[in-house]
């Protein structure tokens, strides 16, 4: 409801700056011809922008400074002989139990009439701090607004100001994706420092065993060896990888390079529906068809194939992965000079030579730099695997047998019946960060590495 | 006037150059081009050129941007078969062989037509293996000293064995641009063509480059028939002894280079050579 | 003299042409392995989408069917004894009316409403069919009482009257009617009892089981005590929350982010740096934004678990680098004639961009958006760590309600117990998830290719 | 202004009973809203309970099990200091096979024995040396030794560890001369390569057992008797689960299943009073209630009384 | 020869057409610049160009390609501030005032001095709204009708408004090449510039449409001061009172555009103009 006053007064103000700001450069125009430098529109926003920043500089005080001085003044409506005996926790209860009754819900057991006062005062403080801070914000808002607006003349250069407001605004929403970074590294590395005050980094690190265990049973930690969710992850990424490569590289060239437009333009957006396809129906996909599938056909040929294991895994995982590397090698194909492949032929090599002796050369870094973008994926994936891959964290080096990943142990620690003030679910983080920094060198390099090809051809 | 009294002087000193017609006439026809059209999907590129090219001469293609040179180039060596939508008619014949016959192997064909290219297009090998490339898909060496002799000649017949010999496992696309382009003219060589196509060769070098590359055409039509196209009439002028002027996907006009320039017979073709189009 | 050279240079290329024919076979012969190689490839990568698909279709097609249980029921007064419904006229004042039409409701809620299910299940039974109340009552899903509660609540005047009532069949009697049970096993490993299944094919027989299509899965949020009442409703609001939250949130802030990087930042090592950090966030895995939703949003921002909004602010935060990068690129792809045009005319540079080369890079940019909502549409795992795994039985009102989200219904489902019913009924989820998915696409291809032709 | 949805969270053993509790409450209670359950775990339950009071943290937290010292500790931490307890029923967990496969009779010594890196043999600890469960007993069929047991991020697996192994190796009688961590370590130390640890749900457990038919799985007893058709219980010391057994406490395996309210939100979010009134009431989580119908097994209706009781008077403070 | 005696024709045909050098003595100097360099990044495309642009006249800068014609320019409406990494020194006066003075805003610079490109680049709205985007922008209209007034003088200056006047809501890019190329002109005239640069303005079009705006340009001239870059030593003498040569980023020899093209001063200049160098 406060909210929505505050926005529509807001609003009201912006307006009224605007058509303020609007009509005295139009005036202008009317007076001097075209000599004047800004559109009034300009001027308009000009004004529009410097009323605003009062009148959000005193929200933002209140903001940032008002919730203290309702506490205070919460506090001190507690009757002092009361507020002596109440520890902190009383007091936060107590402030509750007023704050609800300001709010007009009620509260539980009897209502002091000390409580009851205490309540209806905060009502109406809160009504007159929220009525004074609008006045204060439109006062000063409008205080700007005749400022601006007498600074208003021909040669004023309003549209340079707009315009470097709208700069700043550009700027700080592509701040945003470095606060991203900044907030994923700073959430990840506090808690993981907090897991690793309960087992020593090298344990982790460097552990071949994966057993964590309840603090209440026999009291000890458990095991937190990263090493076991580590192989995992890499078998599964492996076996992804070598169904996607061959398959994605080849369809990329074949479509690039063989299949005329119609069934290009037919084929092409058929794989990348797979690209499309969420990551839980794959999962599914392999949990229901593609895991007993492998297990009845190991089966049929004397193999004992687990139907989760790190095979279905890493199979439905490549199968996810090959519109990715397709279209990416498709891409840097593209980008492969036509000259290049004209020489070849000009010289009589065949289609597939031309591809193989010097399409495939030229672009090798860029597919390689698109390979290790697969594969940061590929290590990333989380439901497949944590549908399909088995949960078995153990060290062990059979594909046939049932894995865990990195991702699944988040997962799992983070959603568990685990102790969350312990190293059990703290240990989400630590995976969590291992996983952001084994992905970060990986799409790093990658990235560089597509780069120096791009610039190689450019 | 100057400007003109210049160009006079550039033109003869060209002119004499050349043979004179009457060496020509002894040059066999080689190519044989009748009524050939191109369509690159509903656009009709080239329409209905015929022409003989002469063996061991520089046969020069010249015409405004856009007037179908490097498209008639291509028909020659059945480039046009790796574009798309590209569909060729009319008939071209090589020593009197159809190369449109379709039992005829393209790749077969190309071993013995070469090309060149606007832009030097080394292949991202060393300097030897880009000219032992050809050779060695076609199988023309028995061993490594066979390869060796070829790429070695070849580099000399394109006058740059000289300057790479030093180097020659390095990476040609470290070379200079004018180096490149002679690379690229020696691995077209090593396949051992009987015809050399060449589309604009010299359009990215600067002028040093280019008349070193002027020169080696020349010596290298001893040996090869040789066709290009440049957009400079002053180069076609300098290394051709045959000239066709294309306009507007149509042979408009071709003869003895000297002909075509201090004479040409059609409107078009003295306006482009006057400036006044392109 | 020069016919000379001719004739002597001639056998020798010849000898070479042969050569060059002796290799032929062979190099033809690799030329088509290798055709044939990507031919396969493309016919597996295809063979497994429709592989997906098919599978997919035929597990959950059945899904969309299911059974109805159509019964006369009585509203029988010596049950259903808790006095008329108040009315307002009744009342004084607004607040004991209102008081008094809840606990009037209480009161209907606390009647054993099974007992009016009962009765008549047996009245359609044939006549001496021998059967205990606990059996009777597995075969209706045990939403039935409520039905038929609110139902009356609706209309109080139903008391002592009797109407043909459609009641959803439990799963168990789905199950056992679409032949996903083993009908051999004995009586230990069935969940329904002998008399249960025997009156079941009894009533399949004449008439009262039929099956017909499942609106429940449209029109019902998720259920747990009445398995087969359970609905996407819930999940697909919660996602179109989430949706709407990146459309408002990642669009302007990735369109803006990307033309400040593409247009007005200056070349230097900090543009450097922010433009790798994108490229690298874009290629984070997801789980890490769960994380960071998690730890930020949740642990330290104090919003709502489960809400809607802060999968939204999550998903936001893991879209914006696709749509920065796609944008950057459209930005990229604008031709310079058309800036220098602009600017030439004496426009600012502010002018240029949102006047002509924000404008032409529309289309590239809808498209983008769409495809980059499409992918956000389907994540799953990071709302998982944000609390999205709830079991929510409510349509979410607002973003701050709590919601799942399609694909997590999705994993809800899959790991239900009774998987003789949820492994269709997440199948037919699937396939809403994919329709929407492929909507989603179809309407970017759609779009990108007649706003690209109109420009 | 307040929050008016309750918001439940925690173990995912709990939540099916929770969340039919929440659809049956709202109808109940028309003039609530249907309330939030969601799942997170035990631990992520407990640590959404104890981030503090106020809107943005939930009301209630399931547990399939009690909260610890360091739980209760981080709460009174972060201001939440009125926490109730309320234990509703019990959930049973057993050891199922396929259904096609022989029938077992277990004993926790057996499955000590079978489970143990390390078992006793005339009071020395040697490598477990079984293959077969022949091997072990002569009454078990002679089948290989497997078995999927939960992973320690579950709640079943506390209860396996105490009621099952730790008894059985009691039983067994431990060596002399050992220290109180080599004993510790015989006593939850698992041989690696018979038994699986499934840290996924029990469908994940289900479909080890598909894949393998020699496989003997842990299970909640309510998952079991859902899918009766595939599977085939196992009897514990004679007794063959069921809730019957369970609620008369027969069978050894089960454990008491919990939810915690925070005190200090009951008056502020609307409901939550009716809400736990209505869970503990006859016919929710009695005998013959809604919940017994979706496999809870009914704890004795004293104890419910005196749950409530100590709820109330919690509320009465 | 027949090539040259072309040649002398089309020169003199064009050299008849401009004004006599007395006549142009009249003209007040508008854009004076000295010691103009410019880097791009390192390398220096410009070192030290001075020169004179009177008013009223047209003035061509001709040289061989990348010999720094289009960045000077560029200096001179400071389009090169929007090239990354382009240094611009020394000074340009218009009308004596700097145009690199730090406290003149460069969008009014550029309303003043108008720029018409290579490749003939309209916006890709309708024929109406690129001719009142520059009003529009610039404030030029107090209403509909004094915009209407405004884009039909200018299309009718370009020599457009006949041609288009039933299709003004058409878009531009509707429109033949020499009709975008008209249309661009109209477009910077429409903000009533009183400088306009042209930068090759009919390298992209046909003789026909090449005609046309040459002229289209003689009749501007009469209205405002032109400068226009063009690699057609043909088109300079057939457009232009004055000529600067340009060669290697050095302005080599400048001049009325007859004295340079028949009475060459320097050697370079001689050699381009004959042909040797380009
Ligand atoms: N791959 C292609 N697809 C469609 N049209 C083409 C293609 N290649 C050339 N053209 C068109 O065919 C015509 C002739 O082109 P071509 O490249 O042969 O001209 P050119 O004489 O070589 O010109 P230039 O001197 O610019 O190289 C042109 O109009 C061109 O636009
Ligand atoms: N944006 C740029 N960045 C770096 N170098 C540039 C840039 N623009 C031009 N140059 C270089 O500056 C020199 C002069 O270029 P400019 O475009 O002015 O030549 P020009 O005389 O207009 O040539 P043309 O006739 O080909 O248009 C050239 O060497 C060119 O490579
Ligand atoms: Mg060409
Ligand atoms: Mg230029």
């Amino acid at each position: 409801m406060n909210t929505l006053i505050l926005a529509a007064a807001l609003l009201i103000l912006l307006g009224v700056a605007y058509q303020s700001g609007w009509s005295k450069g139009r005036s202008l125009v009317a007076a001097n011809g075209v000599t004047v430098h800004s559109r009034p529109q300009y001027h308009g926003a000009y004004v529009a922008l410097w009323a605003m920043i009062p009148a959000l500089v005193v929200l933002a005080l209140w903001g940032l400074f008002g919730g203290g001085i309702r506490h205070d003044y919460i506090v001190s409506l507690i009757p002092v002989d009361i507020l002596t005996a109440l520890d902190q926790s009383g007091l936060n209860l107590t402030i509750g139990r007023i704050e609800a009754l300001a709010s007009g819900y009620g509260v539980v057991g009897e209502v002091q009439p000390w409580e009851q006062a205490a309540g209806d005062a905060l009502r109406s403080f809160q009504f007159l701090t929220f009525a004074a801070v609008l006045i204060l914000a439109l006062v000063s808002g409008a205080g700007a607004l005749f400022y601006a607006r007498s600074r208003i003349t021909a040669r004023q250069r309003s549209r340079n100001a707009v315009e470097r407001v709208v700069g700043v605004v550009l700027l700080i929403c592509s701040a945003v994706a470095i606060l991203t970074t900044v907030g994923i590294v700073a959430s990840l590395v506090t808690e993981a420092l907090r897991f690793f005050s309960f087992i020593n980094p090298l344990d982790f690190f460097f552990g071949t065993v994966w057993a964590p265990n309840n603090a209440g049973t026999g009291g000890h930690y458990g095991q937190y060896g990263l090493l076991p969710l580590l192989a995992g992850t890499l078998m599964i990424t492996a076996i992804a990888m070598l169904v996607a490569v061959p398959v994605g590289l080849m369809s990329a060239i074949y479509l690039n390079q063989y299949a005329d437009r119609r069934v290009r333009g037919v084929a092409k957006p058929l794989i990348e529906i797979l690209a499309g396809i969420p990551t839980i129906v794959f999962g599914f996909f392999a949990l229901v068809t593609i895991g007993p599938f492998l297990r009845d056909a190991g089966a049929a040929i004397g193999l004992d194939i687990k139907a989760t294991s790190a095979l279905t895994a890493g199979v439905v995982m490549g199968i996810m992965i090959i519109p990715f590397v397709s279209s990416l090698s498709d891409d840097i194909l593209n980008q492969v000079p036509k000259t290049l492949r004209d020489g070849a032929y000009g010289l009589g090599a065949t289609q597939s030579e031309t591809i193989r002796n010097v399409l495939l050369p030229a672009a090798l870094p860029g597919i390689v730099g698109a390979f290790l973008l697969a594969v940061s994926r590929a290590i990333g994936e989380t439901m497949i695997v944590v549908l399909a891959a088995g949960n078995s964290p153990v060290l062990r080096g059979n594909p046939f047998e049932p894995v865990s990943t990195i991702t699944v142990s988040i997962v799992n620690q983070l959603t568990g019946d685990t102790d969350f003030t312990g190293p059990q679910s703290l240990v989400g983080f630590a995976l969590g960060l291992t996983l952001f920094v084994i992905t970060l060198c990986l799409n790093i390099f990658a990235l560089f590495i597509v780069r120096r090809f791009r610039e190689q051809y450019e | 006037m100057d400007v003109l009294a210049g160009k006079v002087k550039v033109t003869q000193k060209t002119l004499d150059q050349t043979m004179n017609p009457a060496e020509l006439m002894d040059h066999p026809i080689r190519l044989t081009a009748r009524d050939v059209t191109v369509h690159y999907g509903a656009k009709q590129a080239l329409h209905g050129i015929s022409i003989d090219i002469p063996d061991r001469a520089v046969t020069a293609f010249i015409g405004p941007s856009g007037c179908g040179k490097s498209t008639f180039l291509r028909c020659i060596n059945r480039m046009n078969d790796t574009i798309e939508g590209a569909k060729v008619g009319g008939r071209i014949e090589l020593d009197g062989q159809d190369i449109y016959d379709p039992k005829l192997d393209v790749v077969e064909l190309r071993a013995r037509i070469g090309m060149v290219f606007q832009k030097p297009n080394p292949f991202p090998k060393s300097i030897y293996d880009n000219v032992a490339y050809g050779p060695r898909i076609h199988g023309l060496a028995r061993n490594k000293a066979d390869l060796d002799e070829i790429v070695v000649s070849s580099l000399r017949k394109a006058g740059l064995f000289e300057e790479v010999k030093d180097r020659l496992s390095e990476p040609g696309t470290g070379l200079s641009g004018g180096q490149q382009q002679r690379l690229c003219i020696a691995r077209a060589i090593a396949v051992g063509p009987e015809v050399i196509l060449m589309d604009e060769p010299c359009s990215a070098l600067d002028p040093i480059a280019t008349a070193i590359i002027e020169e080696l055409i020349d010596e290298l039509r001893e040996n090869y028939t040789i066709v290009i196209v440049t957009h400079s009439m002053q180069q076609a002028a300098r290394v051709s002894q045959k000239t066709a002027f294309f306009h507007l996907g149509n042979l408009i006009e071709q003869g003895d280079t000297e002909d075509i320039f201090t004479n040409p017979v059609n409107k078009q073709t003295q306006d482009y050579i006057m400036g006044r189009i392109g | 003299m020069a016919t000379d050279t001719v004739k002597s240079a001639a056998p020798e290329a010849a000898s070479r042409t042969n050569l060059v024919r002796d290799s032929l076979r062979r190099r033809h012969f690799n030329e088509r392995l290798f055709r044939a190689l990507g031919l396969l490839a493309i016919c597996v990568a295809l063979g497994f989408v429709t592989l997906l698909f098919a599978d997919v279709f035929r597990k959950g097609i059945p899904a969309f069917t299911q059974t109805n249980l159509h019964v006369a029921v009585t509203f029988d007064p010596e049950v259903i004894d808790v006095g008329p419904a108040p009315t307002s006229d009744q009342f004084t004042s607004e607040a004991e009316y209102n008081a008094a039409s809840l606990k009037w409701q209480r009161d209907l809620a606390l009647l054993n409403w099974n007992t009016i299910v009962e009765q008549a299940l047996r009245a359609a039974a044939p006549a001496g069919t021998e059967i205990d109340a606990r059996a009777l009552l597995s075969i209706p899903e045990t939403n039935a009482r409520h039905v038929l509660r609110e139902m009356y609540v609706k209309d109080p005047s139903l008391l002592g009257q009797t109407v043909e009532v459609d009641l959803l069949g439990s799963a168990n009697t789905d199950n056992w009617v679409k032949g996903n049970i083993d009908r051999t096993l004995g009586d230990a490993q069935q969940q329904l009892s002998a008399e249960a299944r025997a009156l079941i094919d009894t009533f399949e027989a004449d008439g009262t089981i039929s099956t017909g299509f499942a609106w429940a899965i449209f029109t019902n949020v998720d259920s747990r005590s009445a398995p087969a009442s359970a609905g996407l409703l819930g999940a697909f609001v919660g996602t179109l929350w989430m949706m709407l939250i990146v459309v408002v949130l990642a669009v302007p802030i990735g369109v803006a982010a990307a033309i400040y990087l593409e247009e007005f930042a200056p070349k230097s090592r900090i543009t450097d740096l922010i433009e790798v950090n994108i490229n690298n966030l874009a290629a984070v895995p997801s789980i890490v934004f769960g994380l960071l939703g998690a730890a930020v949003f949740i642990n330290w921002f104090h919003l709502p678990i489960s809400a809607p909004l802060v999968g939204g602010l999550v998903l936001t935060l893991m879209t914006l680098p696709t749509i920065i990068i796609a944008t950057r690129g459209a930005l990229m792809g604008v031709s310079p004639a058309l800036r220098q045009a602009a600017l030439g005319m004496g426009a600012s540079k502010t002018q240029m961009v949102f006047h002509h080369v924000l404008p032409v890079t529309f289309p590239s940019i809808l498209t983008a958006t769409i495809l980059g909502i499409a992918h956000a549409l389907g994540e799953t795992a990071p709302l998982l760590l944000i609390g999205m795994k709830a079991f929510v039985a409510s349509v979410p009102a607002t973003p701050l309600d709590q919601a799942t989200a399609l694909p997590v219904q999705i994993y809800l489902w899959q790991g239900n117990e009774n998987r003789n019913f949820f492994e269709p009924r997440t199948a037919a989820a699937i396939m809403v998830l994919l329709a929407v998915m492929i909507f989603l696409n179809g309407a970017a291809i759609y779009l990108r290719s007649r706003l690209e032709k109109r420009a | 202004q307040s929050r008016d949805t309750i918001q439940v969270a925690g173990s995912s053993t709990v939540l099916p009973f929770a969340s039919i509790v929440a659809e049956e409450f709202s109808a109940v209670f028309p003039e609530f809203k249907t309330p939030v359950v969601g799942s997170g775990g035990t631990g992520g339950g407990l640590s959404q309970f104890c981030a503090g009071v106020g809107d943005n943290t939930i009301d209630i937290a399931n547990a399939s099990r009690q909260i610890r010292e360091g739980e209760v500790e981080a709460c009174t931490a972060a201001g939440v200091t009125d926490i109730r307890e309320i234990q509703f029923g019990f959930d049973g967990i057993v050891f199922a096979s396929a259904a096609s496969g022989p029938d077992f009779a277990l004993t926790p010594l057996q499955v000590y024995k079978a489970i143990a890196a390390q078992v006793v043999v005339d009071g020395e600890l040697v490598d477990n040396p079984y293959t077969t469960w022949d091997q072990i007993d002569a009454s078990l069929p002679a089948q290989p030794i497997m078995l999927a047991i939960p992973a320690s991020n579950h709640g079943t697996r506390e209860v396996f560890q105490e009621r099952v192994v730790s008894a059985g190796f009691e039983e067994a009688g431990a060596p002399e001369g050992l220290s109180e961590e080599e004993l510790e370590a015989a006593e939850t130390t698992y041989r690696q390569d018979v038994v699986i640890e499934i840290s996924g749900d029990y469908t994940e457990t289900l479909a080890r057992l598909n894949s393998d038919a020699n496989t003997v799985g842990v299970f909640g007893l309510s998952f079991y008797e859902q899918n009766t058709d595939t599977l085939k219980v196992a009897s514990v010391d004679g007794v063959v689960p069921s809730k019957e057994t369970v609620a008369a406490g027969e069978y050894p395996v089960s454990r008491p299943l919990f939810f915690y309210v925070k005190g200090q939100h009951i008056g502020v979010i609307p409901g939550i009073e009716e809400y736990v009134q209505f869970f503990l009431s006859e016919g929710v989580a009695g005998e013959g209630g809604i919940l017994e119908a979706a496999g809870l097994i009914p704890q004795p209706a004293e104890k419910t009384a005196e749950v409530l009781a100590a709820f109330e008077a919690g509320a009465a403070q």
